[in-house]
């Protein structure tokens, strides 16, 4: 891990990926503690109002404070981000470890199964199935992510965990006598760390889209603010002339994904050990 | 025409086909007139189909007018009996469902068979409530099994051109009733051929034909058979001074339906509608609010841009019906408690509620501020509003709202957990955001105060008919010019699961309600009703209401006066489109 | 002996890491005759791949960078060429053959399509020729029946005979340079017989030199007339084969030469090794980079770099050297 | 005979795969899915109306039964009439689903042949400057969420305020003009999103095909280039590419639609399953996802076949 760091360092495109995705954690931070964003739901000015030192961004139709709003639709961002990614990898680690330290054996095929059956509903049907299903939950849309973004991570641990099944280490492992679930969390798992972290940027960058097309489509968050519900309310402002909500929920939008998707790549570089060889 | 100008002579014995292009901001669901209820089904179904009686195109306020009867009803001395003949020779349109495929004649049997359908539960009709316990052996024919071969004593085909109606009750709003989409006339055959498939298969006698439909527009081409009644300004109730401006003149003595076709174009977002409407793809839009402030130049009196007024027409209309918030009485954290004491603060919050909320901002950012804001349930739209009512129900009064939270010992700790139900959807969002907002000011914790979401309309319905919701925000389209049609959204035993979805429940009330059922509008039933609208205000049942004020505008190549109310869809067959020769191919 | 048909002058390369550049191949030149064998000796990583790729071109641009005065095939500067010019010398005056017969053949075209358009780059010509030098070419190789091996793909072959499909490839144009590279390292010892055997045919056939590459010093000594011994990319000596294994002079040559198994019943599990581990390239020790190996060492070792000392044939980088 | 069990195993497997899609979806979309009954009911109704109701739509009925009715209509392809229109769901996919395919193909099509251009021309300039420049053009791209493309296509191309040159919405498609006229934008649109993912996903297996050992043995022989790259490269990577499109067909046809149609008022398969969610078709959502979960399955199928046909390993092992 730590020559992970290091790699990572010398890599200025990451560097700034990290320092943006950083920037939006401090905010999400703000908000979380309490410092700022907690008058998103308020209304403080008139509708429309255009960028003044009391509003940043403007206001929007009700009028409400953009900035705040922008704010809080980053906490929300980070909010279903973490709880996803976290959730989800830790899925995709167990299963894709159970599937692949039991390779071609039934646990193997029955969570195969699952991941194919997931495969096959598209996403966004699934969303509203989950939605339907759970009616007015605020965490099911975080559920709907969770239960069908596992199965990618879980495809990659297999792999590795067969690879890794195959070292030597794993024979005096199992020569020692310890259980097989010993050897696959205490000695396989870990072993799969770099690709897990990998894999949940990728899945943050993922939970994010996800999140504001869904807030978007009315699906996603229920009591709050999301940048895809900024967009919502802007798809119809745009064309009466109202920027704020737009600019500054795609901006957003923007600049964190595209922290993130450095910071992936600068991640996946840094852990790829092949670069390294003659 | 171009004649002799070189053109190729096929062009010139081609009839042009005239296209009205309207712009519609919802999409129909089924077309089957027993299941048109909303109100852009309705709108459709009604040039489908026939219905017994219409509105006049122009008269204001609506009065009826025969379509498909040939004359007003013969009533009896007691008001209960109805004799109605229709118009002979009327044919539906050429279907397979016919012998040999050709329509055959429009007979009283069929009117008497379209409204048994709504009494069999295999049609999954919704207009059943509209004549339930009216109609004398209605009810009795439908628990008797609906066998279509059952004669009802109060629902009789006299002769081929006679219907009979025997009511159980006097039911002052039945020829109301006569003209909604609900009661057109289907034919047996029909039904039997297409079963439910009728909703997208519509067979009728109305001025236009189905020609294709999808969920973005529909097609509608002239009903070639439609009988000729020639247009007559003074029959439809023309106003000169303020309809003279119109050119409606042109029409006199015409054939309606005077367009060949009608494309709907069903566009529920309000800025691709205005889009559709600036770039000419459509002659007619009701314009979104978002816009009004581009169309408008003057608010008092409502005046169009100065850009506009070359190309466009524009009438304001007020909306037949209002919006407002209902408290679910039914709830014993905000509405009854069988402890006096309790039920009286919880009257205390819900007036405090009351004068929180904030009108006159409420019709400033979501109607242009030209909505019409009214105490009660009886809107400018209605004969019985009273303009000197109780005005302090619709003004804000933070310092009165905080008195009565004093009043009720309600604070911060103490205040109730309110769910606020809505469909998910941005504006019902941002109109929760601001009721939320309205009251925080009066110190309520916004936390306490809960979006409830539902992912489609009907589970939305579904939640507050079982007593769900606390805060139930709705909108009501009144069904016929009438205001008892607005009464019984109140009327205790209409709770829900029907339309009174506050459950209020007020003996008065109720016995108010049912001694005026029987009156027709009248000095004295006016003076009822407003006394139910005032105990209606006592009790804080409701945060009510508004009633938008439409705008909408045409193309000058279109002559006609647009309608959104109980005329409704009657007036597309009054449609004329100067110089526009559009051949489609 | 005829001109050389292959000389390479201070050839250095550095390979770009994630701990920096460092330095595989240090300033080595030699130069193979027509009709000569010629083995590059040493161990793992110490370089050899690199100055076969280097030769040929195909080091990766991305991350190496080479040094060189000339390196000359059949007379011609390679390093002058441009690309097209390079590319009409590849596969037809110098070819390549590679270690591991698994992978360097394309999986999804068939062993005949891969050596005909081989032929049909540079000889030109119609189908039906190359596929007349294909099968010839094949047979050749000690194919039985080449009409079914040209329609198999090379999943469908065992490894020695993807690596005689290689050969026969390699040959098509009778290069007059053959580079091969570990040819028989991944093969079973009867199939290692068989392969030496072909590359000996090539140069007896069409006066193929070749440059056997291979840590092994028992094939090195099957096929080779010359060895260069290779060390953290410096040759440390170059001579006659049988000069080598009889009187080697420079301590490491010695040295493996006696790690060599000897198999024989009377002395079993004999097995020298020489102390101490090949330092790592980002590490190497300043001056002989074999000397704090070699129980030979002074001072001057550690200090300055030996060059060759020639000996006649007998070249060898030592202070001291063995008699 | 390998093969044909081969393909029954690939089959069997699928019909696994189909019982699972369609078990989720009915549970989580009609058994606990959206309820229409209030909607399909009159004003204040009786309790027997709403009993009534219920059970013209199947409501009362039990889990199971539901189920293996579900099943059965997917197998005879009845479908049922749709909740909303009344009319057979089998006729307005036939409607809908072509109109999809003709939004969505041109752009699906350009996505991928300009990623796998991008991603070849990258992977060969390999750590210089066109590949930074174009794989630098992808991480944007990435980052920009469709919404947003959708948004600002729809504003600068579609409306007065911008070029106005498209039509903001609808499909009145009759000649290739018109197709032209109307699926420019989402086209546009449909490319600029995928782009950066297909530029990169193609890119990276482009880098491992140029990495691998018979690419070298090629370069060893005097192969130019455009051979290596358009024979040797391109052929080995049919595999990963091919398995990705096939992989996005259905996706793209209904969750890439979906906001397009639903943006552009295209009355496709996107637009008809955005409307049934809202509204609760539940006939509409059963086949949509039925169906989507059997093209699924075939295209697993058809891909593994393909392979056979594109990688000459496959059929002996």
């Amino acid at each position: 891990m730590h020559s992970v760091w290091q790699r990572l360092k010398s890599d200025h495109y990451g560097m700034g990926g990290l320092l943006v995705v950083a920037l939006f954690a401090l905010a999400t931070l703000t908000v979380w503690t309490g410092l700022f964003g907690q008058g998103w739901a308020e209304v403080s000015g008139n509708s429309w109002e255009s960028t003044s030192a009391a509003h940043w961004f403007g206001t929007n139709l009700l009028g409400q404070d953009i900035f705040q709003r922008t704010l809080f639709g980053a906490a929300t961002a980070f909010e279903v981000g973490l709880v996803v990614t976290g959730f989800s990898t830790l899925l995709g680690a167990i299963l894709g470890g159970l599937s692949g330290w039991y390779s071609k054996g039934w646990v193997d095929e029955i969570i195969l199964w699952i991941k194919g059956v997931l495969d096959s509903i598209p996403f966004y049907l699934f969303a509203a199935a989950v939605a339907f299903a759970l009616q007015g939950r605020p965490w099911a849309m975080h559920l709907a992510m969770i239960v069908t973004f596992w199965t990618t991570t879980a495809r990659i641990v297999r792999g590795e965990v067969i690879r890794i099944r195959q070292q030597e280490f794993i024979e005096a492992a199992r020569a020692i006598g310890l259980s097989q679930l010993t050897i696959l969390f205490r000695h396989v798992l870990p072993n799969t760390v770099h690709i897990l972290l990998v894999q949940a940027t990728i899945v943050f960058v993922a939970a994010i889209k996800t999140e504001v097309i869904l807030s978007f489509l009315g699906l996603g968050i229920q009591d709050g603010v999301s940048w895809g519900l900024m967009l919502a309310e802007s798809s119809q402002e745009v064309l009466a002339g109202h920027f704020g909500n737009f600019i500054a929920a795609s901006a957003a939008l923007f600049l964190l994904l595209m922290g993130f998707n450095l910071l992936a790549d600068a991640l996946q570089d840094a852990t790829d050990t092949r670069g390294a060889m003659t | 025409m171009l004649s002799g100008c070189g053109e190729p002579p096929s062009t010139q014995s081609e009839k042009p086909v005239k296209v009205y292009r309207h712009a519609m901001d919802g999409a129909p669901g089924s077309l089957d007139p027993a299941q048109a209820a909303s109100v852009y089904a309705n709108f459709m179904v009604v040039n489908l189909y026939d219905t017994l009686y219409r509105y006049k195109y122009l008269a204001r306020p609506y009065r009826l007018h025969p379509n498909l009867a040939a004359d007003m009803p013969t009533i009896s001395m007691d008001g209960l009996q109805l004799t109605i003949p229709i118009k002979k020779g009327v044919h539906f349109i050429d279907d397979p469902a016919f012998e040999n495929g050709i329509g055959r004649e429009v007979r009283a049997q069929d009117f008497v068979y379209s409204i048994k359908r709504h009494f069999d539960p295999k049609t999954r009709a919704q207009g059943a409530w509209l004549w339930q316990n009216r109609i004398e052996g209605l009810d009795e024919w439908k628990s008797r099994g609906s066998n279509y071969d059952n004669e009802i004593s109060g629902l009789r085909a006299l002769d081929d051109h006679t219907i009979q109606i025997t009511l159980t009750r006097p039911f002052p709003q039945l020829l109301h009733t006569l003209t909604q989409g609900y009661s057109s006339v289907v034919p047996q055959e029909a039904i039997d051929l297409y079963g439910q498939q009728l909703s997208s298969h519509p067979v009728g006698s109305g001025p236009y034909q189905m020609v294709s439909r999808d969920p973005v527009r529909a097609v509608l081409a002239r009903n070639p058979a439609f009988r000729a009644e020639p247009f007559d300004l003074q029959t439809e109730g023309f106003d000169k001074p303020t309809q003279g401006g119109l050119g409606l003149e042109i029409l006199q003595g015409r054939v309606p339906p005077f367009t060949d076709r009608l494309e709907l174009e069903f566009i529920t977002e309000d800025a691709a509608r205005w889009n559709a409407f600036s770039a000419g793809e459509v002659h007619f839009i009701k314009v979104p609010v978002s816009q009004f402030d581009s169309v408008l130049s003057g608010r008092d009196p409502l005046a169009l841009s100065p850009q506009f007024e070359n190309i466009y027409q524009f009438r304001a209309s007020q909306d037949a019906g209002f919006i407002y918030t209902n408290f679910n009485m039914a709830d014993e954290s905000i509405g009854y408690h069988p402890d006096q004491r309790q039920n009286d603060r919880n009257r205390l919050l819900r007036c405090a509620m009351v004068k929180a909320f904030d009108w006159e901002k409420r019709n400033e950012i979501f109607f242009y501020g030209i909505g019409r804001v009214f105490p009660g349930v009886l809107p400018p739209s209605v004969p019985e509003y009273d303009a000197n009512g109780d005005s302090g129900y619709i003004l804000r009064d933070l310092e009165g709202a905080r008195k009565l939270l004093q009043e009720g010992e309600w604070n911060e700790d103490n205040l109730p957990v309110l769910e606020y139900g809505f469909p998910n959807s941005v504006t019902e969002r941002q109109i929760f955001e601001q009721f939320r907002n309205f009251m925080m000011d009066i110190g309520y914790p916004p936390e306490k105060i809960r979006p409830l979401i539902f992912a489609t309309y009907g589970d939305y319905q579904r939640a507050y008919s079982q007593g769900k919701v606390t805060l139930i925000n709705s909108s009501w389209t009144m069904d016929y010019p009438d205001a008892e049609n607005n009464m019984q959204l109140y009327f205790g035993p209409n709770a829900a699961p029907g339309s009174n979805s506050s459950n209020y429940d007020n003996p008065e009330y109720n016995r108010l309600y049912r001694s005026a059922s029987s009156l027709h509008e009248s000095p004295e039933r006016t003076r009822i009703y407003r006394q139910m609208n005032q105990l209606l205000i006592n009790d804080c049942a409701s945060i009510t209401g508004i009633s938008r004020t439409l705008l909408f505008l045409w193309d000058k190549q279109a002559l006609m006066v647009p309608d959104r109310s109980f005329l409704g869809g009657y007036y597309l067959r009054f449609v004329e489109i100067l110089d526009s020769t559009t051949v489609v191919p | 002996m005829s001109a050389p048909v292959l000389e390479i002058a201070n050839l250095s390369i550095w390979l770009d890491t994630t701990t920096g550049r460092r330095q595989v191949v240090d300033n080595i030149s030699f130069s193979i005759e027509a009709g000569d064998t010629t083995g590059l000796v040493g161990e793992s990583g110490c370089g050899k791949t690199m100055t076969a790729l280097a030769i040929l071109g195909l080091l990766p641009a991305s991350n190496t960078h080479m040094r060189c005065s000339f390196i000359k095939v059949k007379g011609r500067d390679m390093l002058g060429l441009d690309g097209q010019q390079r590319r009409q010398v590849l596969g037809h005056d110098i070819a390549m053959v590679f270690q591991q017969p698994g992978t360097a053949l394309d999986p999804v075209f068939t062993i005949g399509q891969q050596i005909s358009s081989v032929y049909r780059r540079h000889i030109g010509g119609s189908r039906e020729s190359a596929n007349r030098a294909t099968l010839k070419s094949l047979e050749q190789t000690g194919f039985d029946h080449p009409e079914e091996i040209v329609r198999t793909y090379p999943h469908q072959l065992s490894g020695g005979m993807k690596q005689l499909a290689m050969i026969a490839m390699a040959s098509i144009c009778h290069p007059a340079v053959l580079i091969a590279d570990e040819p028989t390292t991944a093969l079973d010892n009867t199939t290692q017989a068989l392969i030496i055997k072909q590359l000996q045919r090539l140069r007896t056939a069409h006066g193929t030199a070749i440059l056997l590459i291979s840590h092994d010093l028992a094939v090195i000594r099957s096929l080779c007339r010359e060895v260069l011994v290779m060390y953290c990319g410096r040759l440390l000596e170059k001579t006659d084969c049988t000069r080598l294994f009889s009187t080697p002079r420079h301590p490491y040559s010695a040295g493996l030469i006696s790690c060599i198994p000897i198999i024989s019943p009377q002395r079993p599990g004999s097995i020298n090794t020489i102390p101490g581990q090949v330092p790592v390239s980002t590490d190497l020790p300043t001056g002989c980079h074999f000397s704090p190996r070699c129980d030979r060492t002074v001072d001057r070792c550690q200090q300055s770099v030996p060059q060759f000392e020639t000996d006649g044939d007998h070249q060898v980088a030592c202070f001291r050297p063995l008699p | 005979m390998k093969e044909i069990s081969f393909i029954t195993r690939r089959l069997l497997y699928g019909i696994v795969l189909v019982v699972g899609v369609t078990f989720i979806s009915f549970l989580l979309m009609v058994y606990f899915g959206p309820d229409k009954t209030f909607e399909l009911i009159g004003k204040n109704p009786t309790s027997q109306q709403i009993a009534e109701v219920r059970q013209s739509l199947g409501y009362d009925r039990p889990f199971l039964l539901r189920y293996v009715d579900y099943l059965f209509e997917l197998g005879t392809l009845d479908l049922g009439l749709s909740d909303t229109s009344g009319e057979p769901v089998e006729s307005v996919l036939a409607r809908s689903l072509p109109i999809s395919i003709a939004l969505v193909v041109p752009g699906f099509i350009l996505g991928n042949l300009l990623g796998l251009g991008f991603a070849l021309f990258a992977a060969w300039n390999r750590g210089r400057w066109p590949d930074k420049l174009i794989m630098g053009a992808s991480v944007m791209g990435m980052s920009i969420s469709f919404l947003v493309i959708i948004i600002v296509l729809q504003v600068f191309l579609c409306t007065p305020y911008g070029l106005n040159i498209f039509p903001v919405r609808g499909w009145q498609v009759h000649d290739f003009s018109s197709y032209l006229h109307y699926v420019s934008v989402p086209t546009l649109a449909l490319v600029l999103v995928t782009l950066g993912y297909n530029t990169r996903f193609y890119r990276a297996v482009m880098v491992e095909e140029i990495a691998r050992d018979h690419i070298r043995t090629l370069r060893a022989f005097g192969a130019s280039s455009f051979e290596i790259l358009f024979r040797h490269v391109l052929k080995n990577s049919l595999i990963p590419v091919l398995t990705r499109v096939m992989f996005s067909v259905p996706f793209v046809l209904i969750s890439g639609s979906l906001l397009l149609e639903s943006f552009f008022g295209i009355p496709g398969i996107g637009l008809v399953t955005f409307n049934a969610i809202t509204s609760g078709d539940q006939p509409i959502l059963k086949a949509v996802v039925g169906l989507t979960g059997v093209l699924f399955v075939m295209a697993l199928t058809l891909n593994d076949l393909l392979y056979g046909v594109v990688d000459p390993r496959v059929e002996s092992s």
